[in-house]
């Protein structure tokens, strides 16, 4: 029989205010093994941490029961206080009544009432608790980064720096991502590339850093500290370490008419190409869609060029493999195509561009040279106009777009617009907007520069429909604050895409098992108190891929995620979760039910001797579970049918056990 | 019936939420209409959130829209502030008498051409 | 092919040609448009007020019709599609509108949701392949630039109608290339002619008009196409000079239809 | 028997890492919904075995309803896919039983979904509050 | 079954026992009356010769008792296998619950078993004895009376619907495949499907009420083959050893019973046949069946060794709970 101890918290005013903490503190007494019962102000303050400490000693408790917020908040906390009182820390259940009680129930009496009911479910199923102790594994000391922009880049610099080998996979032919096509950052207009590619430089010297550019991860296995992952690294048709950078094939190869995709198609390359010229690692690709070699055996021209011999047209996709401990996404982002918002004329106007090909536009390095020109006639544009939130909050009734704020097109926009008068001050700037959100150092500082130093004109107001006419762009908007409806012949529209989730997130979400949002974004493990580590463990979220970022804050968050990978890797065990599958051998069937439904390939078979009950011995089929390798889902307790299997920790009696006490 | 009770109405008339609206102004700036209201789309969904619809009900506005439905289709919020419109201007029509539109006033403009089509609908929308 | 076809109240007086050209041309693409017996005027305008019921008990009436004949119910006027469209929609997820209704119908008129109402561009588009319309031409309409206007009926609410995209339609445009002529790009083929407005306003009406035909003009249109006769009635009395026509006007001559002069 | 006065007992099974999460969430934001709800937490909603849920109806239970991450989104990968078959089959054969199916039900609730948590639970309570006291297949012999 | 497959299967099964292939054979014999034909193993060629009954009273799926028989006879353990009995064999062998290489399997033609409890109901008196003619059985009963029954007005209706006749697993086959029977397996079901919840809830009360827990489906069922079944196991939290006053205890039983089987249930029909109450409990099994076939497409449980079976697998756009198949 357990001694049981509970301890009801008041959460302050929490769970107080609408539960009668005293009333479930002294039902809870009444329940059976229950020898101690108490409610006290913060359970999970020191002084509350105490009193638990204090009762075990005092009642030579054997379980504890804590009512309280949610188990997701704080029972590592009480795990921890049971341990330190000398219990084991799985003879611990936490009874929900914040979140599930005291917050969603204003009727203190029904509140209560409830709150009793949970308590001694947590009573009865602890009165079947066992203690668990956890298991150990190794840990890898390698670390792999899954995204070469900025984000990718500073964690692998930050990770290689305190001593680990780490590798970063980028499905481009270079690493730098969206970082490489912007022109300046706000709020100090750096010069992008003056601040990365010294970077990105670094990260390739490095030398516990490994870069597989042009490659994708195939498939991930194994778990915490121990992650198998296959990367595939796409056939460039160049030989990476013979391929000097010199740029002569990327000159002479006659397929001239390949939409550049680092200007955003907004100019063209060859058929083999180096992205950029500081790309990293420099050297040549060859479009397989585009080389005439490839394609129908014809041509041949930059193997001839290649002086290194580097051009490989039979090189296929090699395939890694590589063990982890612990792996970081930072596959960031892209913005939204804009097919459904042809109201603004994107698709059948070229002067109507994205914020991002106006980053390539006016970059020295862009198709224009730097020079700020229409695309569609080459012209300098007088008037521009920004539209601000196209596609950003938008309700889900809207059938188009994203409900959630990208949140630097406030801050970009402010910068274009001021660049634009900076450097063309015969050009008038219109930004029309929603609100301008501008939370952030130096940042409303900033947007308030653009529109009182130079000149731009916000409009508090969004842009309805933009007819292309002639050389113009007749623009219809709303000023809400003259409450007029304005008409603009405006040379050139620059909207501000929504910015969403990478493509490539959503499989790589389902391979690493780690949970994404509504919209794709990686969901984090807590969102105030863990937000650089994904729900699954051993996995880290670095910039965009969890959120839309800026620059300051994406950095800040790729060397949060180091800093958790470096403590992860400088363990040399990891204690693992004990609450995982256990077979009874004696009534398993070996059937392989089980088996089948296992998603980490835990359970495998082995032919054992038992002794029969009518005493003869046979040799039998039976289960074992990998205890490191389960992740204790639970799928093999139902489809086993004669309830060989169980889950420590959520044993069938104890589920059955708390049903019970529910529906008493 | 009072102020609540006439916005309520009008409001589950609509089928609309206008509480939804983030007063982003797009619907005005869509609206062809624009200069002929002296009430605007956004001014509409605001005016009937808050229940100020008197105003709007002695507006000449509600005889502006042209219920082209392209502050709905353009509306990021799903708000559809022409629903609303139309909405106060049935409270408007309802009322004995208030019928906008005679037969007389028809014949008066109506020419060799004009499609049936149009006098059909200037009587669905303008009276009752 | 055998559809129901509502032809609506206007293409039996003023619009007869986009009437007459719609069947002729069905009949050489091997459409039968039947014509519903008991067809009553759709009313011209939805009514998107929740508590409208009377207003659309017609529109049921020939959805329950077309129903009971298990074809689709197809239309050619703008209007009569997009009235007959939005009931439709408001009779499947409004249950509180449909119970309404049919305590006005007849138990033998009951309408089960079972219709599905096109517009014969969709019908086009969709069940006869634009591709299988270009064989059949034998006029091909070569050399001639067509504005194709839309208006807002044929594509508001688009998440209701679904025809086509609401800020950037194609099918008027892949018709007229189907029949071999040009189709112009422009910008305002998807505004309002101000129609609801003709009685109450003409001025405003005016306005509008004449602002869509000159935006049309100055896309280097030699006429302008539409689906809705108020449109094109509208469009004729902008003052731009620009011919309006019905799309199965030229649907009829580029097929090589014999349509009698009215 | 009052409609009004009626309390169903209402079990719902969560899994840890989407719905319960969910619940929570909605506790968060204060989203109220009937107190008749009870949670247990179950790591996944493939933990839930129809055992569990019959012993839920023999005790008294009115409505059982289980609640897992969205197909696709399992922290397990799969688990809510085992889940989904099962019920499907066990719902399919208490409704051939005689017992209500509005009694049962599966939803899909994801960490960020609070208000749909919210929404279900108070719509599920309403539900099995309108079929009135579960009748649980009692057997002739045991009736009084 | 004829005559002549019983005097091949005792000439057969002998000659294989005299040459040592076989240690024993699984097959039946005569119980108390002709019409309680029971499951037994021989150990020798005489006995086999002498006893052995194949005919329309043997009724048993004798696949399950392979289960204990591999695991204590020596060398290779004869089976006798009805086509019906061939998908129970080859469910225990992809739930790997015997060796393959340990078991000579000898196929029969079948057209039906009879329905004992239809023919006494048929008699309506003691029986005293019986003989098989064709088509017909020739009962004599206590008062010494004989009357001629048809075959086809006692088969068990398990028989009538019975889902296939062609063997699927046998090591050689003794006789001709005889035709299938074309009668819709899911009548039944369908019927109880289009009632009222009411009239169901009706019709299941009535029949489960009668449940005496006396564990005979569990017993013969050849899918419920657990080491110790969880109503025995007091880990499961649902052990239960009887009848208790709980109203809802047989139900439970039952519905868990059908669901362990779900999916790998054969249909044998067995469960139906030694309810002493005579519980329809295929009924049961057979909606899973049929949800199964409609919900995942069609699956028949032990047509193939290894197959996967649909509650250890899904698609990724199944139907949801609830919804009745609807996606």
């Amino acid at each position: 029989m357990q001694r049981i101890g509970v301890f009801v918290c008041w959460c302050g005013s929490n769970i107080a205010a609408t539960v009668d903490v005293e009333a479930v503190s002294q039902a809870l007494k009444d329940e059976p093994g229950v020898v101690f019962s108490t409610n006290y102000q913060y359970m999970c303050s020191q002084a509350g941490q105490d009193l638990i400490k204090q009762a075990v000693a005092e009642h030579g408790l054997t379980g504890i029961v804590i009512c309280s917020c949610s188990p997701r908040m704080h029972e590592t906390t009480f795990r921890r206080a049971a341990a330190a009182a000398g219990l084991n820390p799985y003879m611990v259940e936490i009874a929900n009544i914040r979140e599930q009680c005291s917050w969603v129930h204003k009727d203190i009496a029904l509140g209560t009432q409830k709150a009793i009911v949970l308590g001694r479910a947590a009573v009865a199923k602890l009165h079947l608790n066992a203690p668990l102790t956890p298991g150990e594994t190794p840990v890898t000391k390698r670390a792999l980064v899954i995204g070469g922009g900025i984000a990718g880049i500073q964690t692998a610099l930050d990770i290689a720096d305190a001593g680990f080998k780490v590798d970063i996979v980028e499905k481009k032919p270079t690493i730098g991502g969206k970082m490489s096509q912007l022109d300046k950052t706000f709020p100090t207009l750096d010069c992008a590339a003056c601040i990365l590619t010294p970077k990105m430089v670094e990260a390739a010297q490095n030398e516990n850093i490994t870069i597989y550019s042009y490659s994708e991860v195939e498939s991930v296995g194994g778990f915490v500290g121990n992650f198998d992952v296959t990367i595939r690294k796409k056939a460039r048709y160049v030989n990476e370490s013979i391929c000097t950078g010199c740029g002569l094939c990327t000159e002479k190869c006659p397929v001239k008419n390949v939409p550049n995709e680092f200007n955003l198609g907004m100019d063209s390359r060859r058929a083999v190409y180096i992205p950029f010229a500081q790309a990293v690692p420099k050297v040549a690709t060859i479009d397989p869609d585009y080389c005439n070699m490839l394609k129908n055996g014809k041509c041949g021209v930059c193997a001839r060029v290649c002086t290194a011999g580097a051009i490989d047209y039979k090189q296929t996709d090699e395939l890694i493999e590589q063990k982890y401990g612990a792996i970081v996404v930072a596959t960031g982002y892209e913005p939204i195509k804009l097919d459904k918002f042809d109201e603004f004329a994107y698709n059948s106007s070229p002067d109507v561009i994205t914020s991002l090909e106006f980053e390539r536009l006016t970059n020295a390095a862009g198709p224009t040279s730097g020079k700020l020109l229409r695309p569609s006639d080459g012209k300098h544009p007088h008037r521009i106009v920004f539209v601000q939130c196209v596609g950003s909050r938008c309700a889900a009734a809207a059938g188009k777009g994203k409900e959630y704020c990208s949140k630097i097109c406030c801050m970009y926009t402010a910068k274009q617009a001021m660049l634009v008068r900076d450097k063309y001050p015969d050009t008038e700037v219109y930004v029309f907007y929603i609100d301008v959100r501008t939370p952030g150092k130096n940042f409303d500082e900033f947007y308030r520069r653009a529109a009182e130093e130079y000149g731009v004109k916000y409009v508090k107001g969004m842009v309805g429909k933009i007819s292309p006419q002639g050389e113009v762009l007749k623009v219809q908007a709303s000023d809400l604050i003259a409450g007029r409806q304005l008409h603009i012949d405006a040379d050139l529209v620059v909207l501000a895409a929504a910015i969403e989730p990478d493509r490539s997130a959503r499989p790589l979400a389902t391979m690493l098992t780690a949970s994404m949002d509504t919209n794709d974004f990686f969901t984090e493990a807590h969102p105030k108190l863990r937000p650089v580590e994904s729900p699954t463990a051993g996995v880290f979220l670095s910039g965009a891929c969890q959120g839309p970022k800026d620059i300051p804050e994406t950095v800040a968050q790729a060397g949060a995620a180091a800093a958790k990978v470096i403590g992860l890797l400088a363990k040399d065990k990891l204690t693992s979760n004990p609450c995982v599958a256990s077979v009874d051998e004696l009534m398993c069937n070996g059937c392989s039910s089980c088996e089948r439904v296992c998603p980490y390939g835990a359970i495998s078979y082995v032919n054992k001797e038992f002794r029969m009950p009518d005493r003869t011995v046979a040799l039998r089929r039976v289960a074992s579970v990998n205890p490191a390798v389960c992740q204790g889902c639970g799928a093999c307790t139902v489809a086993c049918m004669s309830g060989a299997m169980d889950l420590r920790g959520f044993e069938a009696k104890q589920i059955i056990a708390e049903v019970d006490a529910i529906c008493k | 019936m009072n102020r609540d009770n006439v916005r309520d109405e009008v409001i589950r008339r609509s089928g609309t939420d206008p509480r939804k609206c983030m007063k982003c102004g797009k619907c005005s700036a869509t609206c062809p209409s624009y200069d002929e209201m002296e009430g605007h789309p956004h001014e509409f969904v605001y005016m009937v959130e808050n229940g100020d619809i008197e105003p709007l009900l002695a507006s000449e506005s509600i005889y502006r829209c042209l219920t082209c439905m392209a502050c709905v289709e353009r509306c990021p919020r799903g708000v559809e502030p022409a629903k609303i419109v139309e909405s106060v201007r049935l409270e408007a029509i309802r009322k004995k008498g208030a019928n906008r539109l005679t037969p007389e006033a028809v014949a008066a403009v109506a020419d060799e051409e004009l499609p049936q089509q149009a006098v059909v609908t200037a009587f669905r929308k303008y009276a009752k | 092919m055998y559809v129901s076809y509502f032809p609506g109240c206007t293409l039996k007086t003023k619009a007869v040609r986009l009437d007459r050209c719609a069947r002729k041309s069905a009949e050489i693409l091997g459409i039968e448009l039947q014509e519903l017996d008991s067809w009553q005027c759709c009313g011209g305008a939805f009514t998107s007020a929740a508590d409208e019921v009377a207003t659309k008990l017609s529109s049921v009436r020939a959805l329950a019709e077309a129903e009971r004949l298990g074809r689709p119910l197809v239309s050619v006027c703008s209007a009569c599609y997009n009235v007959l469209k939005q009931t439709d929609h408001a009779f499947k997820t409004d249950p509180e509108f449909a119970s309404k209704v049919r305590r006005y119908l007849a138990p033998d008129e009951c309408y089960n949701g079972g219709t599905e109402v096109l517009h014969l561009l969709e019908l086009l588009r969709d069940k006869v392949g634009f591709e299988n319309i270009a064989k059949k031409v034998v006029n091909p309409l070569k050399g001639v630039k067509i504005a194709a206007y839309y208006g807002c009926m044929l594509l508001r609410p688009s998440d209701v109608l679904g025809l086509d995209d609401p800020e950037n339609p194609s099918v008027m445009e892949e018709l007229i290339r189907a029949l071999g002529g040009e189709a112009v790009g422009w910008s305002q083929r998807n505004e309002c002619c101000g129609g609801y407005v003709l009685l109450e306003s003409p001025e405003l009406a005016k306005k509008r008009s004449l602002e869509i035909s000159s935006d049309a003009a100055a896309a280097g249109a030699d006429m302008i196409v539409t689906a809705c006769p108020l449109c094109r009635y509208n469009l004729d009395k902008a003052g731009s000079g620009l011919p309006t026509v019905y799309f199965t006007e030229l649907l009829a001559k580029a097929l090589g239809a014999e349509v009698d002069e009215i | 028997m009052q409609m009004t006065d009626y309390k169903p007992k209402i079990v719902a099974f969560c899994c840890n890492w989407c719905s319960y999460a969910g619940a929570d969430l909605a506790g968060n934001n204060r989203l109220s919904y009937p107190a008749e709800v009870k949670i247990i937490r179950v790591p996944c909603s493939c933990r839930v075995n129809p055992t569990f849920i019959l012993r839920a109806f023999q005790r008294g239970a009115d409505g059982v309803i289980i609640c897992g991450c969205h197909p696709g989104d399992c922290h397990y990968t799969s688990g809510n896919y085992f889940a989904r078959r099962r019920m499907a089959l066990l719902f399919s054969m208490l409704d051939y039983l005689g017992i209500e199916r509005e009694r049962t039900r599966v939803e899909w609730v994801s960490a960020a979904e609070g208000a749909k948590f919210a929404a279900t639970m108070n719509d599920f309570v309403s539900t099995v509050a309108a079929l009135g006291e579960n009748r649980r297949l009692e057997d002739l012999r045991c009736k009084k | 079954m004829q005559k002549i497959t019983e005097d091949l299967a005792r000439r057969r099964a002998a000659e294989l026992m005299r040459a040592g292939e076989i240690s024993c054979l699984l097959g039946w014999k005569k119980g108390e009356f002709d019409y309680d034909v029971e499951p037994t193993v021989f150990y020798t060629p005489e006995e086999v010769e002498r006893e052995l009954v194949c005919n329309v009273f043997s009724a048993a799926n004798l696949s399950k008792y392979l289960i204990s028989l591999t695991r204590k006879a020596e060398g290779r353990v004869g089976i006798l296998l009805k086509p019906c009995d061939s998908f129970s064999f080859n469910q225990l062998l992809t739930e790997h619950r015997f060796d393959r290489e340990r078991v000579y399997a000898l196929g029969l033609p079948c057209e039906g078993t009879v329905d004992t409890f239809l023919l006494k109901e048929r008699v309506g008196e003691g029986i005293y004895s019986i003989k098989i003619k064709d088509g017909a059985l020739e009962v004599e009963t206590l008062s010494g009376e004989v009357k001629e029954i048809p075959l086809s007005e006692v088969y068990a209706e398990r028989c009538l619907v019975c889902k296939s006749r062609r063997p699927v697993a046998y090591d050689e086959m003794l006789g001709e495949v005889t035709p299938d029977a074309d009668e819709d397996r899911f009548a039944q079901v369908e019927k109880l499907e289009s009632m009222t919840a009411e009239e169901r809830y009706a019709f299941w009360q009535g029949e489960l009420s009668r449940c005496i827990r006396c564990n005979a489906c569990r017993n013969v069922c050849p899918a419920c083959s657990c080491e110790r079944c969880v109503f025995d196991n007091p880990t499961s939290g649902v052990e239960t050893k009887a009848p208790s006053e709980d109203s809802f205890e047989e139900k439970m039983f039952h519905i868990i019973r059908a669901f362990h089987v779900a999916g790998r249930c054969t249909d044998c029909g067995e469960c139906s046949r030694v309810c002493p109450e005579r519980i329809p409990l295929h009924l049961l099994n057979r909606k899973f069946i049929k949800d199964i076939n409609s919900f995942y497409g069609d699956y028949t449980a032990g047509a193939e060794v290894g197959s996967r079976a649909p509650l250890v697998s899904y698609t990724k756009d199944d139907p949801e709970p609830g919804q009745g198949g609807q996606k």
